[in-house]
């Protein structure tokens, strides 16, 4: 396959805030199950697991997912074993690329403790701050709406590691949020989680998933979000939204983006196809992925 | 998720549902999964999930499927030439060699029954088979299972009510093993009582049927939820909390 | 065809602030030309044109229209031939249904004094205050972001005019938007406008449209922002985003919508269709559309 | 917008180029588009939008559209059995009857010039057509016009270089029609000089095809923006600001 290639390989690698990566993809939090690694050999440039809070969480009651027009929508509740549990089994995402993890707490200080618990985790080579999960009120929109709240948890994991931080964004603000987060000491962020949105099945008149959208659908809202926040700040940014084929990756690439979260689409094509539509659209373009990069606005 | 391109070898329809089926070679298990849907190019958009099916039969070279038209993934599947399916998944049923069983199916339920029949042939183990059904037309499926007990909700055909008033003596089977509604399913495990092997087939909405999503969860004894596309989706009846 | 049955004529009707309409679809501005009006007889229940500003507007430079997973990016920009020509031309407009209009100023004067204009004219109904383009920066996302703008806008309108006044809101803020604007005395609120959007031909490595999001692909965030807005306001909600079936049309009305509007998907079906699915559906369910209306919380 | 599902009764290759035939009764003038996509159910939400197809041919009863395969779009189409159009839309070629004509297309350009000879012919109007195209592979689709002149730009077939190298005396023709490329139009119009008849099909990229999203648009003499699939697609050289 075209990833197996020697020069394909090199020319898929790319830097992230100093960490080498061998693909500029990243699985995108809470959609990549230990159980279905064995599946993504190769792909990957660093492993991202789910979210973990202080606390385990048991998650929101079913029905969690629904279909939507060229996505879905879910609400699982951010359902974790809590962070020490979270640790423990830790190494079954071990799969000798660089180990991201994301963090969500209700407060400032909740997000602080948890960056101080993964800072001594040798194990671990970034952590993703989730600022904007829409189905958890206290943690999502709510708490972190502004560039305020944005600023206050960035600046308090800042203060607790010394790891890299990405700030993971919501839609609504974002470039402020990417300024606040950028003055607060992020090392990059993650644009964007999913969209706030709602399914309700009209024949049974009920309200089916009221939770975030995701996929294909909310493609060009992202891709907007990481061009406007690429342009806005100097951090780098990682794409997320969307992302579906390898020309889906260019295009966030083009748009700003040093990486990109591969999510929903895991769910419904082999993320190999996606590294291997990427790689060759390299190769028929002759570039390297870290050339496009921006490239758009270069032109 | 990987999703396989097969072509529809035939297609038929037993009663309300339709039966599509295509070469598969590779092992199966009894109330095993697949997610499929019509094939796009190169990835599908419509629908764009797959939908999860219980394997309803296979002989080692072709698998088929059982299925009612619900929505629009039903609907686009029916009328596919050429499907998606991904490799079979989850936890099938677990047999037990020792007792006389008794299996149950509710509607579109009944599709993992008839592999878990054959299984339990070869393994000889006696077995009486229950099916449940909305009305008259739907029951017409039962005529793949030939001796197999019937109950409809109108009382059209067979016993008058649901799948559990088919059975005239749920305490002379050793174990039990049911694929339906969630409602039917309490309802099974009510009347079957905590002492006997009891297995129990559940059928959530799912995202990636491969454990990623946490979309297909179903709360368990000692609470929280578990993924049924991983951790099921068959259970054993005690360890469900309904 | 089953719009043409008497019972279902009767079952389609509802009423919006206080004006009988046959059917609850709306065209939603901007997306259906007088060329066209041959093809939606008998489907609205009130007619809506292209958004009018004080002057003729030339528009933007093509591409103007990109195609996306499930939707679609436009950046048209207001293309119009400004408030005197268009009312010149109204005519062509009416079906014997009431005529609403859709306004955009620059400044809040803009928008009173095109109140004021449309208020003398007897064929007009109602006029929509379009405070949420996102392709014109200046009467777009900058200018109308918070509430205090909006707030300003509808009470400028509400001075101007004694026709009721419809507020159509963008996504962000909406629920605080969307209070600013029943404050203000807007009449009814429409629900939602384009998300913002970019589309980028990765081949070319160019960009192809920037601009706002509509279709399919946005129907569960409209859903969403209908539902959490008519749950927060006293006045009738009017929802718009990705209505493209007989089924949606009832969602949005469940979610809380009084009337509908059909937009983008008018351009790639027949509306006949999505009013015949919905007429299917009401006859199906034995209830009347204006049964409809916030019946999922009623459960 | 209204779409038919017709059937594909014949899909052929021409050159680089599909070739698809389907039943359409109704009258159909040189020059108009379709919008088509492959058939959805109930719509079709891959692609979402359908593609502007200038009509082939029409001998009254079965239309045909060519096209080259560029994106999704083309590509599902090229694969569909069952499909879906529009009615014929915009305004077509005008026909100049007292002057000998030139026909201009460059690369798919080439398909609204087939009925437009017809129409000459049947009017006994003298014409010549010019075709351009990339290299020899898309050239094959001259087979489709016998006697058309032919330039690649490669050189590899005809004259070397763009149509309108291939044009030996433009002066000697009193009407000019023209499809393709932007800059090939614009090069076109201006050797034709304002003073002739000269009339040139666009293609932008279009939304809704009926009028109703704007999203066509060519810039017009006197500033501003019309919509080519209703005031277009086939434009007066002059009134065209490129
Ligand atoms: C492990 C498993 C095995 C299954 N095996 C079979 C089978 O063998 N044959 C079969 O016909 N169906 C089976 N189902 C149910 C099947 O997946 C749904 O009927 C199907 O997804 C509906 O898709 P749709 O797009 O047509 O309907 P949608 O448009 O998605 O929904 C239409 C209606 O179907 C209901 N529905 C949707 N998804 C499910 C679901 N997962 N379970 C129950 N109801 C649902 C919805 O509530 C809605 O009322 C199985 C489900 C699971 C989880
Ligand atoms: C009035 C009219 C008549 C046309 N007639 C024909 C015809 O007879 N045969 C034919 O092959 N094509 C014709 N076209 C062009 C055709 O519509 C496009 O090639 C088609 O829409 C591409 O769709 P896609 O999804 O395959 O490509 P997309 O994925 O949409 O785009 C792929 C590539 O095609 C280019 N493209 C997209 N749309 C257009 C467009 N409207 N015009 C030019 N380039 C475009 C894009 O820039 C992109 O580089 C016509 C266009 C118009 C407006
Ligand atoms: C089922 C599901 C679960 C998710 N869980 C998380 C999570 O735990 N933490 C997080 O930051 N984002 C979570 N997300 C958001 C994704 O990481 C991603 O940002 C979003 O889905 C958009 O990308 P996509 O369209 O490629 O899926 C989840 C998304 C889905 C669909
Ligand atoms: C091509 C196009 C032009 C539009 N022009 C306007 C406009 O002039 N004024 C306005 O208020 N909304 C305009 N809109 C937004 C629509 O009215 C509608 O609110 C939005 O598209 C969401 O609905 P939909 O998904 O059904 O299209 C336009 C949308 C499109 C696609
Ligand atoms: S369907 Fe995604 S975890 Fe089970
Ligand atoms: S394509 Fe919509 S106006 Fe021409």
């Amino acid at each position: 396959m075209v990833v197996r290639e020697r020069r394909t390989e090199t020319g898929l690698a790319v830097e992230l805030c100093g960490i080498p990566l061998r693909t500029p993809l990243i699985p995108a939090s809470g959609t990549l199950a230990k159980e279905a690694l064995g599946e993504v050999e190769g792909v990957y440039g660093a492993m991202l697991p789910k979210t973990t809070t202080p606390a385990p969480r048991v998650g929101n009651p079913p029905p969690r997912v629904a279909e939507t027009y060229a996505g879905m929508v879910n609400s699982i509740g951010l359902q974790n074993p809590g962070v020490d549990r979270f640790l423990e089994d830790l190494d079954a995402f071990d799969l000798g690329i660089p180990l991201f993890v994301s963090v969500a707490g209700d407060t400032v200080e909740e997000f602080g403790a948890l960056c101080e618990r993964v800072d001594a985790d040798q194990r671990i080579s970034a952590i993703e701050l989730n600022l904007s999960c829409p189905n958890v009120e206290c943690g999502g929109l709510t708490f972190c709406a502004g560039p305020a709240s944005v600023e206050g948890v960035v600046a308090a994991c800042r203060r607790a590691t010394s790891k890299p931080i990405f700030a993971k964004l919501t839609f609504e603000g974002v470039v402020e949020n990417a300024r606040a987060a950028e003055e607060a000491g992020a090392d990059a962020l993650t644009v964007m989680n999913t969209i706030p949105a709602l399914t309700i099945d009209a024949h049974r008149r009920e309200m089916l998933v009221r939770g975030g959208l995701s996929g294909p659908a909310i493609k060009p809202v992202a891709l907007r979000a990481v061009y406007d926040v690429s342009a806005a700040v100097g951090v780098p940014v990682i794409g997320s939204g969307g992302v579906t084929s390898g020309a889906d990756v260019a295009e966030f690439m083009l748009a700003g983006a040093t990486a990109v979260q591969v999510g929903t689409a895991s769910f419904v094509r082999d993320p190999k196809e996606i590294l291997g539509e990427f790689a060759t659209y390299l190769d028929d373009a002759g570039v390297v992925a870290a050339d496009l990069t921006g490239a758009l606005r270069d032109k | 998720m990987k999703f396989y391109g097969v072509q529809v070898e035939e297609r038929r329809e037993v009663g309300r549902y339709t039966v599509l089926r295509y070469r598969w070679l590779g092992a199966v298990e009894p109330g095993q999964f697949v997610m499929a849907r019509p094939a796009g190019w190169p990835f599908a958009l419509d629908p764009f999930l797959g939908r999860p099916f219980s394997l309803y039969d296979h002989d080692g070279e072709v698998a088929s499927l059982l299925f009612e038209v619900r929505g629009r993934g039903t609907a686009l599947l029916d009328r596919a030439e050429k499907i998606e399916v991904s490799a079979p998944l989850g936890r099938g049923f677990r047999v037990d060699p020792s007792h006389k069983a008794a299996l149950l199916g509710g509607g579109v339920g009944i599709a993992p029954l008839k592999a878990l029949g054959r299984r339990l042939e070869e393994r000889g183990v006696p077995h009486d088979v229950f099916l449940g059904f909305a009305d008259a037309p739907t029951a017409g499926a039962a005529a793949d299972f030939p001796g197999a007990h019937l109950a409809t909700m109108d009382g059209s055909v067979g016993t008058s009510g649901t799948v559990l008033d088919a059975v005239p003596d749920l305490a002379g089977y050793g174990s039990v093993y049911a694929c339906g509604p969630n409602p039917m399913l309490a309802a099974i495990k009510r009347a079957v009582g905590g002492d006997r092997f009891c297995q129990l087939a559940v059928e959530e909405r799912m995202g990636c049927g491969n454990g990623s999503c946490n979309g297909c969860v179903v709360p368990v004894r000692g609470g929280g939820y578990v993924r049924s596309c991983v951790d099921g989706p068959v259970f054993s009846a005690e360890a469900l909390a309904w």
